[in-house]
């Protein structure tokens, strides 16, 4: 039978194969006793060279295989903030309890195996493609959570994220089945056609579609009110696990999540653009007010995600280029933000008996001000104040949104960043100000797992470069890009611009 | 020369955090007097005849976003970049000769209110501005909340509670400001070339329709900083647990930002909906004075005696510029730096008090005159100062505040000056309570016997000097600012017959006027 | 040398010694301070002088000058300039102003001798002279502000001058926000004025308002009010009289220039200053003259029935001020201000008497338990008699022509002014009775313990004082009353002083006895030049009638005051007895403190304690704590719904996505 | 037979996948309703398939199939690391996390 | 004859679904699924897609349910209590369920897209056969293909990961 094979561009896929191959190296490097310790080196140089071969791409826009993937400058950022959000998670792993139960090898080929599934989510132009890369971007991630086997709450949180998350993926899929039989299409740009040919516009099979692929995404991008997962999986799973996936899944979904609405559903904007706006709302609400009072930071750092991702869908909402790029540059800024403060989490972690409770961080500005700094330059950035990368993302957002018409959203945001103070500040308080309530001192706190024999207390842990370093570089850059913001905006208007124009 | 200023304190304030900690103290002191000399040095150089831009610096910040970073000098903001220079001077150097805990944080974080503080003044940039004026917030919230005391014991807050309530309350202002600021570039911009240089906003203009909102969005930021009347609940627990150095400027100078925020961008900006809402700003201006010396004269703890003067001073200010008079705005703005050169003196002399007496309740004061009598003399100056006595430079800026108010609004000025009378007896009663009749409690008769320190001495006196100086010669500020001042209210009755607004000139102007130099908007 | 030159000098002098003083009061003796103080008043005297004789030099037209230093605050169109107005009338009041200030001075240099202040008091009182000074050398409304507040916080500082007393601090206090509410009608009146007229220059006011006013037009008419409220308030007229008698808490001294001398007819130099606005005002110009009227009468009353020396005379100034307001208010501007300096001279010489006897009481002012100072102080006494002389109209002394000029012209004037002339008498009755009752009560009679002492040993020598308000002991710290006591003839300077007023006394008034020599008059007409007011003259036949009224009504009031007091001093008690309800009226003030308190401040206070106790902390703080337990509610759902039950997630999805799908259905074509 | 019939169907055993991970509390049962949700999608996308008459949807259906298979491994192997907790299969029981 | 085919396969199918969600024993609850599971398979050659229908049945109904019961055998498959812990669950459960199902039937029985009543057009010979099948999944689909190859490596590491011999300390 005669059968051609499909052009196949390598360069375009060049970073994909380097994932791979460094994928099924690490993973081999795990097996035998004397390159176990090999694994963190490898892993980090196949993200570098992935990293340096899309860099590469950079500006150079194509489809790959058959219109499975586009290679262009939106998929490029997006996935470089996986990777560097990836790189530091490695860096964070070093010495991680997770690390040893899991083995070196496989935890860090899962990681990379997850970085795939994003790099893939991130050139997505096919549904097929797409719930194959969503899913290559979970399964790793369900597994990863549960690393820490000794922790009921790692492995509570690995069943409650594959649930929910297979329910998401479920609806999803069945979306996609809708959007799939409506045009007979499965490629993005197909699916447009398909709605314009099928004189579907705002047909309630495709409409249906649209709601159950929105909702997908939604729970991967924590949006309310399926956000409930957040909280609970980011607490429960090892930190820098949590680290990489606050940050890196939500790129990769958000990235999509622009793709897939702008190439294929943007002629029903009109019907969509609302109700997006309203869940950008109730996750602002739900979010801020669901953080105030929280002890664990890694479950306050969760909350505040789904506020954050509230407010990052504002620029979906819109679907226009200052929308895409401002959203891009949102995402930068947030793994900077981010990264800072789950660096110093971990250190605590290991230093003290509290694990990730509040308690943990008190009176760091006087003892480790080293610590103490990265942490409250990221709750301020976080807080959007000034002379902070948080505070160019959110001007640059609320910039779309009211060039967009969704001014009132702008005003949400606002309002919602005012709640946000009240828990970034309680934390910062807690390391800089005299103690509102003196904690009896050595007290456990009643948080899942952290049990004495948990986790060796390692007091050196805050200054050791693989963890100090990861913190330091994530505030400065948050510092750096709030007072000389130009060159990330230049990065994220790349972005922007290719999707629109 | 602008960008030197607003720099200098922070340059001085990073290099701070390498010296060691004995040293900090002093050399934050040099980094503002230094600041304190590039002011001057603006303000020498400063050229009174024009209402226009000088020392401008105008670079492209985030050309994606349209923000640039310009800054500039005017009428307007001349005389607030000094008294921020000279107050900082005074607060920097009154820490200075204590001993502070964690002493580098302390002062770099001093020196970065200072930079931010001159830069929302300087700044020209609609965009630069909000930032300026939302992070002047940051500094002040970790020198309240770290540097802060503890009120639970007496049934207070935490002073980490304190500033929380602050920032949120002031940030609720401003990040809806943000909002106000970005949809004023873009709707003024109106697909064109996005720009939020003040200058380029106020010759496009908005229509009414969007004014009417945007108004209230920086209105609301505004009237909080002041504190305005029902906007205030903030300021006691924060100026009850601020350390005094830090309130000192606080105090003298952030509540300014938003009475100057009214002059550098509503009216210019706004200008219709200004004119709509102008009542509606004055009732507020007025609740202000009323309620803010009400409560001044029946408080017992002196912070907050001076707290809430300064709401009712506010008030005045605020009135000022919405009698949309050039007398009135020449008034206000004269009138925020005598508030400004007054009131921190006042929480000097209260640190001085609270040293002697060991404690804050005017009831537990008094006498203190019969050992401290240049202490006295120098808080009896302050006082009348404050209460705007004839002969200073307060009574001409609330005469011409008051005077602009009725002329454009009879009745609110008749309510207005009722404060007068009120802050006599506030400002009386804190001088003779703290130096007049006997001690009232026994134990304090020992710490009695204390004159002002030499060195206190040296904080307090030039300061003094400032008040007496301007007292004799207001003409100094009045001439300078008169220009812009004039300009910015123009525009603002810029609907009104020709006639309405010759009425309101000054002579220089209506020569102007006949000579053709300058013409009347219609 | 120009008059304004030496206007400016007559400014500067007392200026440089407050200041001079105030820095120098660590290192100069206290003796020096008294004598830089006094002379520098001297030489404003001395300069005074040197300015009338420049302003004689010229000729009746020309004779008023406006010079100015620098722009004070003058952009916008408000114009005000550092500026004074020199003319006859300014002139006078600069030179009755120093040179009673002169003497005072010298009189508390003995005074105050022993005072721990005696720095401050010199500093204080120096700068009170200068801001009194400017007060009546101003060039425009706002500089006359600046004096008029200046002088009243002088007064405020002198007032509580022994800070360490309670009730002088609270006098302070009163007086002092007294005066604000006049400065403010002040202020008031210069925007209406400003609004009207753009100007505040007296020059320009003054020749404007002629032709932009018609007759009583409410502008005017209120400008005229505003402007009284001020002149109310600084010269104690009803209802603002009653910070005046507390004011007696101050050192005698102070009283007797502040309050008795100089300030207090600062209303009545306000009102001939812009007589030309209250011409246009007729009714306003009325109502001050009644006003006048009724406070010289209630004053009068009260002073009738005072045991307080010091407040008696107090009261007494009060009333003899009504006189002069009265005076100026129906036209009678030259007698007004000629009433003006005479009460200057006897009202000042009284206190410095009454200084003298309090002091040697030990600060004791109650009469009731003086008597036989005549014996034991014969100068102080005979000054004091002096003074009593010319406050009751003595025929041939100061205040005899004086307040019957006033008089005169209310009759000459005619109408319904007569009714001034009327009750004008029978005030005049009044002082007549009570100044003697003063006088019989203190001097004859035997000797009370301390003038008994003072007979056998030549001095006093006292326990530790008391102060007779309150009756807790003095705090000698700021020096009060200091070790040994002042009396007047023991102390030449002080005796100068006395003697000097005490010729003023009785002889002012020979310069301006009718169809004899009018001084004063002539020197002042240029003032009022073109006033119609001002034109009407009573016939030297007229005057002489009323002077002969005048004369037999003291004569009669002493009479009284003689039988109630010497000859039968029993008689007081009974008229008490059956006059009952008008003594209480009378000793009680009228009740005017009660009202105050009732209407202004307790009212005030009790907005106050709301706002403080319910306002501040339910509505204010409602506000914030309120938005806050919402928002935290809002957070205690969000985590009660995150109740860690994955199915419980799974539903919330589900229930999500159904929701979300139902509003798709719905939007769907 | 219309596919109408078949897409209903597929939409019926969506619903009761749902509902059995509503209602079951065993984490194996509810991995089997997940399965019949994705089995359900898989219905939809033949028929759909068959409908429009590509094969595209046949092969989604058979990467789906893969997927499911994958997720029922690692969910297995959850389970099976929760039994050697010895913590109680019982998705109620787990719910440390919460708040 | 399709029809009868139709339900009795679609009958089988959401018995069997029913039946998963039915047993108190998971063991039989994996009985059920596999009868729907050949339901299904049915139901795919019905609508002439030969391969999956086999792939079906050789996926699903082989290896992954025999995966299942190893584990239910493992873990031992105990019933599960009755008592509903959640409030409101029991009530909100059915709803939703009801609600989802009615939701996505209206959405299709009220498209617009005729074909959705058609028996779909008529296909040549070999339509969803493996020849086709292979085909897309070598041309069209060879990355998605590919990828999900990679992600099976990856669940079987993640099952080594999780379920390896470690005992806990």
């Amino acid at each position: 039978m005669n059968f051609n094979e499909p052009h196949i561009d390598y360069a375009g896929i060049s970073p994909l194969i380097a994932l791979t191959v460094g994928l099924c190296v690490v993973l081999l490097s795990g097996v035998f006793k004397p390159t176990k310790r090999w694994a963190p080196g490898l892993t980090t140089i196949t993200l570098g060279a992935t990293a340096g071969l899309l860099i590469w791409q950079w500006d150079d826009p194509k489809p790959l295989i058959t219109g499975a993937l586009r290679l262009d400058d939106l998929a490029i950022s997006i996935s470089l903030i996986a990777i560097l959000t990836a790189a530091f998670c490695v860096a964070l792993s070093l010495r991680e309890r997770a690390t040893e139960e899991a083995g070196s090898g496989e935890y860090h080929s899962l990681l990379l195996g997850s970085v795939l599934g994003m790099v893939l989510l991130a050139q997505a132009t096919n549904l097929v493609t797409f719930f194959v890369a969503l899913e290559t971007l979970s399964i790793p991630l369900y597994i990863l959570c549960a690393t820490n086997l000794r922790r009921e709450g790692s492995l509570e949180s690995g069943l409650k994220y594959l649930i929910v998350g297979s329910i998401g993926s479920a609806t999803l899929l069945y979306g996609m089945a809708f959007l799939y039989g409506g045009t007979g299409a499965t490629n993005f740009g197909g699916i447009a056609d398909g709605i314009a040919r099928n004189g579907l516009d705002g047909d309630p099979l495709i409409l249906i579609g649209i709601a159950m692929a929105a909702v997908g995404l939604a729970f991967k991008t924590s949006i309310a009110p399926f956000h409930q997962w957040t909280p609970d999986v980011y607490q429960g799973a090892p930190t820098p696990i949590t680290a990489f996936m606050a940050v890196a899944t939500k790129a990769a979904a958000f990235a999509v999540f622009l793709r897939f609405f702008d190439v294929a559903l943007g002629s029903q904007l009109d019907d969509w653009q609302p109700a997006l706006a309203a869940l950008a709302a109730i996750s602002i609400l739900v979010g801020n007010v669901g953080a105030l009072g929280q002890d664990s930071l890694k479950r306050l750092l969760g909350y505040s995600g789904v506020a954050q991702a509230g407010y990052m869908l504002g620029g979906v909402v819109v679907l226009s280029e200052s929308g895409t790029s401002s959203l891009v540059f949102y995402l930068a800024a947030y793994a900077f933000m981010n990264l800072a403060a789950f660096s110093v989490i971990v250190a605590r972690e290991r230093e003290t008996v509290f694990g990730d409770d509040i308690r943990a961080v008190r009176g760091l500005g006087a003892e480790r001000p080293l610590l103490a700094w990265p942490l409250t330059i990221s709750m301020l950035a976080l807080a959007g104040l000034p002379a902070t990368a948080g505070f160019i993302g959110k001007l640059y957002l609320i910039e779309a949104l009211v060039e967009g018409d969704y001014t009132w959203l702008a005003v949400f945001i606002a309002v919602g960043t005012m709640i946000s103070l009240a828990y970034y500040l309680r934390v910062v308080a807690a390391m800089w100000m005299r103690p509102e309530t003196e904690a009896a001192p050595g007290a456990r706190p009643v948080i899942a797992g952290a049990s004495p024999e948990a986790d060796p207390v390692d007091p050196e842990a805050g200054s050791r470069w693989y963890i100090a370093g990861p913190a330091l570089l994530a505030s400065a850059a948050t510092v750096f890009f709030g007072v000389i913001p130009q060159p990330l905006v230049e990065f994220a208007s790349h972005a922007g611009a290719a999707l629109f124009s | 020369m602008s960008s030197v200023l607003l720099w200098a304190p922070l340059a001085f304030g990073l290099l701070g955090l390498f010296l060691p900690r004995r040293a900090a103290g002093p050399w934050a002191v040099l980094g503002t007097v230094v600041t304190l000399g590039v002011a001057i040095a603006i303000a020498v150089g400063f050229d009174n005849g024009t209402s226009s831009l000088q020392y401008a610096v105008d670079e492209p910040w985030i050309s994606g976003l349209g923000v640039d970073y310009s800054l500039g000098v005017d009428g307007l903001n001349l005389f607030l970049i000094l008294l921020t220079a000279v107050l900082w001077v005074g607060g920097v150097a009154f820490a200075a000769f204590r001993e502070q805990r964690n002493a580098k944080t302390f002062y770099f974080l001093m020196l970065v209110a200072e930079t931010a503080t001159l830069g929302s003044f300087l700044a020209q940039d609609l965009l630069l501005f909000v930032l300026f004026f939302d992070l002047m917030l940051v500094p002040f919230y970790f020198l309240f909340g770290a540097w802060g005391i503890d009120r639970s014991a007496e049934g207070g807050t935490t002073a980490a509670a304190a500033t929380l309530k602050m920032i949120v309350y002031t940030l609720i202002g401003s990040l809806l400001m943000l909002v106000a600021a970005i949809a004023t570039g873009i709707i003024a911009a109106d697909g064109g070339q996005l720009t939020f240089s003040i200058a380029a906003l106020r010759e496009q203009g908005l229509s009414h329709g969007s004014q009417q909102w945007i108004f209230w969005f920086f209105a609301a930021a505004f009237l909080v900083k002041m504190p305005a009347f029902l906007l205030h609940g903030w300021m006691p627990d924060a100026y009850r647990a601020a350390p005094l150095p830090a309130l000192a400027v606080f105090s003298g100078v952030l509540a300014k930002v938003g009475a100057y925020g009214f002059l550098r961008v509503v009216l210019p900006l706004f200008p219709d909906a200004t004119v709509e809402f102008q009542e509606v700003i004055l009732l507020v201006a007025l609740a202000s004075i009323l309620y803010g010396s009400v409560m001044a004269f029946t408080q017992t703890n002196v912070r907050l005696i001076a707290g809430y003067s300064s709401v009712a001073q506010l008030g005045f200010i605020t009135a000022g510029i919405f009698a949309l008079r050039a007398d009135g705005s020449d008034g206000a703005v004269l009138q925020m730096v005598n508030h400004g050169l007054v009131v921190a003196p006042i929480f000097v002399i209260v640190a001085l008090l609270v040293e002697r007496t060991g404690s804050e309740d005017i009831r537990e004061m008094g006498g203190l005159a019969l050992r401290a009598p240049v202490l006295a003399a120098l808080f009896l100056i302050v006082a009348l100062a404050t209460l705007a006595m004839p002969g200073s430079a307060n009574f001409v800026g609330e005469f011409y505040i008051l005077n602009g108010l009725f002329q454009a609004k009879i009745v609110f000025a008749f309510v207005a000056i009722s404060g007068v009378a009120m802050s006599a007896y506030y400002a009386l009663r804190l001088y003779q309570g703290a130096m007049h009749n006997r001690p009232a409690s026994a134990q304090n008769q020992g710490l009695l016997s204390r004159e002002i320190g030499f060195r206190d001495g040296l904080v307090l006196v030039p300061l003094v000097l400032c008040i007496i100086g301007l007292a004799l010669y207001p003409q100094l500020i009045l001439e300078r600012t008169a220009p812009t001042v004039e300009q910015t209210v123009a525009k603002v009755r810029g609907g009104e017959a020709p006639e309405a607004q010759l009425a309101s000139m000054s002579l220089e102007e209506k020569a102007e006027v006949e000579s053709g130099a300058l013409e009347i908007v219609p | 040398m120009s008059v304004s030159f030496w206007a400016w000098l007559v400014l500067l002098f007392p200026l440089l010694g407050s200041i001079v003083i105030g820095m120098g009061f660590k290192a100069l003796p206290a003796k020096v301070a008294g004598a830089i103080g006094t002379i520098a008043i001297g030489l404003a005297f001395a300069c005074g002088v040197a300015a009338l004789i420049s302003l004689l030099g010229e000729d009746a037209e020309a004779r008023h000058h406006a010079s100015s230093l620098w722009d004070y605050a003058s952009v916008a169109g408000l114009d005000i300039k550092l500026g004074i107005f020199v003319d006859p009338l300014s002139v006078f009041m600069v030179l009755v102003v120093s040179g009673v200030s002169t003497l005072i001075h010298l009189y508390s240099y003995g005074y105050m001798q022993s005072d721990e202040g005696y720095h401050r008091f010199f500093s204080y009182l120096n700068f009170f002279v200068f801001s009194m000074l400017l007060l009546v050398l101003a060039g425009n409304f706002v500089l006359l502000i600046v004096g008029w507040a200046f002088v009243g916080f002088a007064s405020y500082a002198l007032i509580s001058f022994w800070y360490r007393r309670e009730t002088a601090t609270r006098a302070g206090m009163k007086a002092f926000v007294i005066n604000v509410v006049g400065d403010i009608g002040l202020v008031l009146a210069a925007f209406l004025i400003f609004r009207e007229l753009g100007s505040f220059d007296y020059g320009e006011v003054f020749e404007k308002a002629p032709q932009v006013f018609t007759t009583n037009e409410w502008t005017i008419t209120a400008i005229c009010l505003l402007l009284l409220v001020g002149a109310f308030a600084k010269s104690a007229q009803l209802p603002l009289h009653t910070w005046l008698p507390d004011a007696m808490e101050g050192p005698t001294p102070v009283s007797s220039l502040i309050h008795a001398a100089t300030m207090v007819t600062a209303g009545v130099y306000l009102i001939a200053r812009t007589h030309v606005l209250f011409e246009l005002a007729p009714t306003a110009a009325d109502v001050a003259a009644f006003v006048g009227l009724a406070t010289l009468l209630v004053a009068a009353t009260m002073a009738l029935v005072m045991t307080d020396l010091k407040r008696a005379i107090a009261y007494s100034t009060m009333s003899q001020i009504g006189y002069m307001i009265m005076g100026v208010s129906i036209g009678a501007y030259s007698a007004g201000m000629f009433h003006l300096m005479t009460h200057a001279f006897f009202k000042a010489l009284l206190f410095m008497a009454a200084g003298s006897i309090i002091a040697a009481m030990a600060n004791d002012q109650n009469i009731d338990r003086m008597s036989g100072f005549g014996r034991a102080m014969r100068f102080t006494s005979f000054t004091f008699v002096c003074g009593a002389l010319a406050l009751a109209a003595f025929p041939g002394s100061s205040g005899f022509f004086s307040k019957d000029e006033i008089l005169a012209y209310a009759s000459a004037r005619g109408g319904m002014y007569l009714i001034f002339t009327v009750l004008g008498y029978a005030g005049a009755l009044m002082t007549a009775v009570y100044s003697f009752r003063l006088v019989f009560r203190v001097l004859p009679g035997t000797p009370c313990k301390e003038a008994q002492e003072l007979i056998d040993t030549g001095h006093v020598a006292h326990e530790a004082p008391k102060n007779p308000a309150t009756g807790e002991p003095e705090d000698t710290d700021v020096g009060f009353p200091g070790p040994e006591h002042h009396i007047a003839e023991q102390s030449a300077p002080m005796r100068v002083a006395m003697g000097v007023l005490a010729f003023g006394a009785i002889f002012a008034g020979l310069v301006q006895i009718p169809g004899v020599d009018d001084v004063v008059t002539k020197f002042l007409d240029p003032v009022w030049e073109g006033s119609p007011l001002a034109a009407i003259e009573p016939s030297t036949l007229a005057d002489w009638e009323g002077l002969g009224i005048g004369g037999v009504i003291a004569l009669l009031g002493i009479g009284i005051a003689y039988v109630l007091y010497v000859a039968r001093p029993e008689l007081p008690g009974r008229l008490e007895a059956r006059l009952r309800p008008l003594h209480t009226l009378f000793a009680n003030k009228w009740y005017f403190d009660e009202a105050i308190s009732f209407l202004v401040v307790r009212p005030a206070l009790a907005t106050g304690r709301f706002a403080n106790r319910t306002f501040e902390r339910f509505v204010v703080d409602g506000l914030v704590t309120g938005t806050a337990e919402t928002v935290r509610g809002a957070g205690g759902v969000v985590r009660a719904v995150q109740s860690g039950f994955v199915r419980s997630y799974a539903l919330l999805l589900i229930a999500g996505f159904a929701g979300l799908a139902l509003y798709f259905l719905l939007t769907s074509s | 037979m219309s596919i109408e019939w078949y897409i209903v169907l597929s939409a019926l055993l969506f619903a009761t996948g749902a509902l059995g991970i509503l209602l079951r509390r065993s984490p194996m049962v509810i991995l089997l309703c997940l399965e019949l949700m994705l089995n359900a999608g898989n219905l939809a996308l033949v028929a759909f398939s068959r409908m429009v008459g590509n094969g595209q949807g046949q092969v989604f259906a058979v990467i789906v199939m893969v997927i499911a298979a994958c997720e029922v491994v690692v969910g297995l192997g959850l389970i099976v690391a929760i039994f050697r907790r010895r913590l109680p299969l019982n998705v109620d029981d787990l719910r440390e996390l919460r708040g | 004859m399709e029809e009868v085919l139709f339900f009795v396969a679609a009958i089988g199918a959401l018995g069997g679904a029913l039946g998963v969600i039915a047993m108190r024993n998971p063991f039989y609850s994996v009985l059920a699924l596999i009868v729907h599971l050949f339901s299904l398979a049915a139901l795919f050659l019905l609508l002439t897609s030969a391969f999956v229908a086999a792939a079906q049945v050789v996926v699903y109904a082989g290896a992954v349910m025999v995966l299942y019961v190893f584990v239910v055998a493992y873990v031992g498959g105990g019933g599960e209590s009755a008592w509903e812990p959640i409030p409101g669950q029991r009530f909100l459960a059915p709803l939703l369920g009801i609600a989802l199902f009615v939701e996505l039937a209206v959405a299709v029985l009220s498209s617009s897209l005729l074909a959705l009543g058609t028996d779909g057009p008529d296909v040549k010979a070999g339509f969803g056969d493996p020849a086709a099948i292979g085909r897309l999944l070598l041309e069209k689909f060879l990355l998605p293909f590919e990828a999900s190859s990679l992600l099976l490596l990856l669940a079987a590491v993640g099952a080594i990961v999780l379920a390896s011999r470690k005992e806990p300390a």
